[in-house]
């Protein structure tokens, strides 16, 4: 065994605390040698451990009818009626998108995808949630056009539509910036493939491309100690290469159909260690590799190197041992490497081997089971004012306002994002974005599923519970207006420093808060990612729990999208009273662009009033009594009414209520709302009232303008030119580095 | 002056493109080709008949445009006018 | 009837438009392996859209070279009909079935978006069953599929009534052309007429449900036209 | 033998990526660079020592996969192991 005595010194630069390293001391009899120890520091980072969050995780509702899989599979499974299952997971890649930002983001893509498809589900949907730094900050130009690049490039080239997702700038990721992914997959319910080992002896397979010296542990690399030739074993940035994707999903699915598989898992972060480690804890087995029948790309990797490098495109896979013959047929088809790397036993040990002699051996169960939590302390964050909107709405007329909104950064048209990303192969897009929900059809249906990401950050700074809350209700109302049901959330938690007790009440809170909203909406949490430490000289990034929601809908033709596209419509507020004449400004996007922006409170978010006014608005689009449909978000109502009209060219004139606050009443950003266009406003009033709902009448569809009364207007041409124009013009000054 | 970078990835980095170009021609029967890799290539025009004030300017564009410096290396080569072309 | 699809590592739009046949034809085209050298005598070739080979070196090059595309192109020059689906109208230039060459967009980033297409030259072969001047909503999706070609070949395949379908500013846009093409030309056909490469994909607007029909309306005619 | 190709654009062929850099160093401040052309490099190790025959197959594989003739040039260059680099 290689015997370099491994010291609390290493041990820190890989991450692990001196009480970390002694508990692995203790579990091993013995100190560790470096693959051993990289084995621990990997599989205890924050990143794989939780070890910050999962005492809070924890609290989360993750069970309901609907769900097959929970958390702890590779993505979270829930049934959408006729067989068919849903199969979606949200994951981050944060800091490499940061370093290189067109191959950091496209392997978040490859990434997220492998843990769908390693369940037996085709990839049906992508999206992605980002968070960018201030549109004039130095990096942003080249940030974007490189994250979104590379998350085209990809998504596109392996042929699975990207259709939805956000954005937003904040100066507070000028130097942190966000890249979460997410994938959704179909698959047969009763077809799912699972992780965990089983049948000592069963054969160990590595397929996929070869393992080179990708991402490795930066931090330890870099120390001089572990290697003899530095320079050769610089960390490498992880190249994504889509067309090995492209042949991995196509060969894996083939393998699982063809009923060779007993556990498959892919190498995702912390690669073969993570994979083999969790494969074989999971069904209470061990493992024995011979790390000389990986296919490696680079001469003289080590133990070490194979073992925690992150090279792209690979998956490990427990076969039935008769069934080794036909694996290697469907990988050769598709040109892939194929290695017999080792075997299942039942020592509940990880035993590795290279150059013929012990690598390593590493007893699983306190690996796996004792991995450090913490209950870190946490603070909460001070409640903000609750402030009159009244005191901050400046005197500007409405139209003014909206102009200004429409062309901000937080509104204008993520259209420059969105048409570099294919949204229509596979050909069973129905919605995509630019609308609330994205809709894709179940390839040889009706059936569709219904999928959307948000996060409003301020909302979640502001107060963490009640932003977060919020964040799941926004989703909610997203896969509601399309009229879809909501059916369960992933999650990525985007924080900073846990160790400090304001980020860690910050955590705290989102998790309770995301933990209310699911249990309430009835949309459990079924998957998820954290990623913590996203700061930048002391300073944290915006909190962003990002929430990811699937919904399901029997039938897509009863869908509704945002589009204005026909004259003589009614349109209703769905949520707001007749008596109401002003909104809640405070922490809006108004409140940031129109004024200095006070510390305020955040809208409030009643659950209650959600589901109800959710449940109405689904049920009267897939009853036909609702012809277009959009939730009021970030902006408020006319912003929102202003994407309708864009987005189906029909003007609408508004009645302004009289008295009160207009600019509340216009821009307020109140929970719970949607705006509804209808050719049957009678039926609408009768079904709210007896719904309990409310639904106010604010005008009527038809023009080429937004007019209000009073006489006030703007064309639907300049409206175009305002939202649609910001992005471009951003985009076209030259990018720097 | 007429200016030639060279831009090649790193050691280490996957190459893709190279990979699937290499196993082209093999399967076209060109047996003995192997380690292909690919790279880009950018020849500009510098307003500049020193070679060294030359090499310098066209080693800023490259350290802050032209080369992504994380997973790439780059060469300058300057094509001499009297001279010919210049290794 | 008698179709083929001819797929390869990376083709990614092969179910679509293998669901766009069956759904037209009531079959299922015939299957063909990017390694099988023989395609039987089909009455249409279709070569789908997506990455093969990754698109590496030039996109449709890998997959220009291979077996089957050889025997793709001998049944071209004995008359036969194909059709190349974006990145299979590039592998079609890239065998030298259909001339010119396509380039990166003009706005150096991949475009995904709806374009109105204007028919052409569609009096014979593959054309003819679509009418002159006729407009169709068919999206693309791209990085490369700028059509670019000497000013002796644009003029030659002008002359030649090659040019099957143009990008068409239906409502006055600016930014009709998505991709910067010559002649704003989305699709062209050999000189004898039945190859047909074009970037835009019919495949997906079979229905309504995801956007519209015209798709189907250009498949049919082309099916159609490679029965008479 | 290690043998580079260098596939340059033919005259006369749009090249929207050097204009595009061009354009971007420009606006960066260079002012003095002009005439920005693209092109790519593909290195590959020949099984073969001599290098006239070197060059005769590495263009054959140039004229059937590596290069699109119709708008691109090639230049081959062998690294004579003795000799380095060669122009
Ligand atoms: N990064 C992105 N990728 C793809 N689509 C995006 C992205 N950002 C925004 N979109 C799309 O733009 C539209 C508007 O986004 P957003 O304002 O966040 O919607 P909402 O407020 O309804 O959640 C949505 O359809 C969304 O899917
Ligand atoms: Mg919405």
């Amino acid at each position: 065994m290689t015997n370099t005595v491994m010291s609390y010194e290493n041990a820190a630069e890989m991450g692990l605390s001196a009480e970390e390293f002694d508990r692995v001391c203790a579990h091993m009899g013995r100190i560790p040698n470096l693959t051993e120890l990289g084995v621990f520091s990997a599989m205890w980072s924050e990143h794989c451990s939780y070890k910050s969050s999962r005492r809070w995780l924890k609290t989360l509702p993750t069970t309901g009818d609907r769900v097959i899989q929970g958390p702890g599979e590779n993505a979270g499974v829930v049934d959408i009626g006729d067989g068919w299952a849903a199969v979606f997971k949200i994951e981050s890649h944060n800091h490499p998108s940061f370093i290189e930002p067109y191959q950091g983001a496209a392997t978040g893509v490859g990434g997220i995808l492998r843990d769908v498809f390693t369940m037996g589900a085709r990839p049906v949907a992508l999206l992605n949630a980002l968070r960018f730094g201030a549109p004039d900050h130095p990096l942003t130009r080249y940030l974007v056009s490189g994250v979104v690049a590379g998350i085209g490039g990809y998504g596109n080239c392996i042929g699975i539509p990207t259709i939805g997702g956000e954005v937003n700038f904040n100066p507070s990721y000028n130097s942190n910036i966000l890249v979460n992914a997410m994938a959704v997959g179909l698959a047969r319910a009763d077809r799912i493939f699972y992780s965990a080992a089983s049948g000592a002896g069963n054969p160990v397979y590595y397929i996929g491309a070869k393992t080179g010296r990708d991402g490795i542990h930066g931090a330890t690399m870099a120390s001089a100690e572990f290697n003899e030739d530095a320079a050769s074993k610089r960390p490498t940035v992880q190249v994504g290469d889509p067309f090995a994707g492209k042949l991995l999903l196509e060969a894996s699915l083939e393998l699982m159909d063809s009923d060779s598989v007993v556990a498959i898992q892919d190498m995702g972060a912390a690669g073969l260690t993570s994979s083999s480690v969790e494969m074989s804890a999971k069904g209470g087995l061990g493992m024995e590799i011979d790390l000389d029948q990986v296919p490696v790309r680079e001469d003289g990797m080590s133990a070490y190197e194979i073992m925690l490098s992150e090279s792209q495109e690979r998956m490990l896979v427990i076969l039935k041992p008769e069934a080794a013959e036909t694996a290697r047929e469907i990988l050769s088809k598709w040109d892939l490497d194929c290695a017999e790397i080792g075997h299942v036993t039942d020592t509940g040990r990880l035993v590795l081997m290279k150059d013929g002699a012990l690598a390593a051996d590493i007893p699983l169960a306190p690996l796996v089971d004792d991995a450090p939590e913490y209950d870190r302390p946490h603070e909460q964050s001070p409640a903000l004012p609750v402030i009159d909107s009244g005191t901050i709405s400046t005197g500007d007329s409405v139209i003014t306002v909206l102009k200004t909104l429409l062309a901000s950064h937080h509104l204008a048209s993520r259209r420059w994002i969105w048409e570099q990303y294919d949204r229509d192969v596979m050909a069973d897009t129905i919605a995509s974005s630019g609308g609330d929900a994205a809709l894709v059809r179940v390839h040889g249906s009706d059936r569709g599923i219904a999928v959307t990401t948000d996060c409003t950050p301020r909302y979640v700074k502001a107060d963490p519970e009640m932003g977060c809350m919020q964040a799941v209700a926004e989703a909610y109302r997203n896969i509601s207006a399309i009229g879809a049901t909501p059916i369960a959330i992933t999650n990525n938690l985007n924080f900073g420093n846990p160790e400090k007790p304001l980020i860690m009440g910050q955590i705290a809170g989102s998790v309770t808060g995301m933990g209310k909203a699911a249990e309430a909406l009835g949309t459990p949490v079924v998957s998820g990612n954290v990623s913590l430490y996203n700061e930048t000289d002391g300073k944290a990034i915006d909190p962003a729990p990002v929430v990811g929601m699937v919904g399901a809908m029997d039938n897509v033709a009863q869908s509704a999208g945002i589009a204005l596209d026909t004259k003589g419509l009614a349109i209703f507020i769905i949520g707001q009273d007749e008596k109401t004449n002003d909104g809640w400004l405070g922490c809006s996007v108004y409140a940031d662009i129109m004024t200095d922006n006070p510390d305020a409170a955040p809208p409030p978010v009643d659950c209650a009033i959600e589901l109800a006014n959710g449940t109405f608005v689904r049920d009267q689009i897939t009853a036909g009594v609702i012809n277009a449909a959009h939730d009021i978000a970030d902006g408020g109502m006319l912003p929102a009414l202003a994407e309708m009209i864009l987005a189906g060219g029909i003007g609408a004139d508004i009645c302004l209520p009289a008295g009160g606050n207009s600019h509340g009443w216009c821009f307020g950003e109140d929970q719970g709302r949607y705006l509804v266009a209808t050719d049957q406003p009678d039926q609408l009033k009768d079904a709210a009232a007896s719904a309990g709902v409310a639904a106010t009448l604010i005008g009527t569809s038809g023009g080429k303008a937004l007019k209000l009364t009073g006489g006030d207007s703007i064309s639907i041409v300049e409206l175009k030119t305002l939202h649609e124009g910001w992005m471009p013009d951003l985009m076209a000054k030259s990018p720097q580095r | 002056m007429k200016v030639t970078v060279t831009i090649t990835l790193k050691p280490g980095v996957l190459d893709p493109q190279g990979r699937a170009i290499e196993h082209s021609l093999l399967s076209l029967g060109y047996q003995d080709a192997k380690e292909v890799s690919t790279g880009k290539l950018i020849t500009l025009d510098i307003d500049e008949d020193d070679e060294n004030r030359a090499r310098q300017k066209v080693a800023k564009m490259c350290e802050t445009l032209l080369v992504n410096t994380v997973i790439e290396d780059y060469d300058i080569h300057c094509l001499v006018a009297d001279e010919g072309d210049e290794a | 009837m008698d179709i083929a699809v001819i797929t390869f590592p990376g083709s990614n739009c092969d179910r679509d438009i293998i669901t766009a046949v069956e759904s037209i034809t009531g079959r299922l085209p015939q299957l063909i392996w990017h390694k099988d050298s023989d395609i039987g005598k089909p009455d249409l070739v279709l070569v789908p859209g997506g990455f093969s080979f990754g698109d590496y070196l030039r996109c449709g090059a890998i997959a220009a070279r291979s077996p089957a595309m050889d025997a793709v192109y001998d049944h071209a020059l004995r008359g036969g009909m194909v059709m190349g689906i974006c990145n299979g109208f590039q592998i079609l230039i890239e065998c030298g079935l259909l001339p010119g060459a396509l380039i990166r967009n003009s706005g150096l980033k991949f475009v995904c978006r709806n374009t109105r297409l204007k028919t052409s030259q569609t009096g014979k072969a593959i054309m003819g069953r679509l009418e002159d001047g006729e407009e169709l909503t068919i999206p693309v999706a791209h990085n490369e599929g700028q059509f670019f070609a000497d000013e002796d070949t644009l003029s030659k395949i002008q002359d030649n009534g090659q040019i099957a379908f143009t990008y068409a500013a239906t409502h006055g846009e600016d930014d009709y052309n998505p991709n910067g093409s010559a002649l704003d030309i989305a699709g062209i056909t050999s000189e004898n007429g039945r190859v047909l490469g074009l970037m835009p994909h019919p495949e997906r607007m079979m229905s309504e449900a995801v956007g519209g029909t015209d798709g189907r309306r250009m498949l049919t005619a082309i099916i159609e036209a490679s029965q008479s």
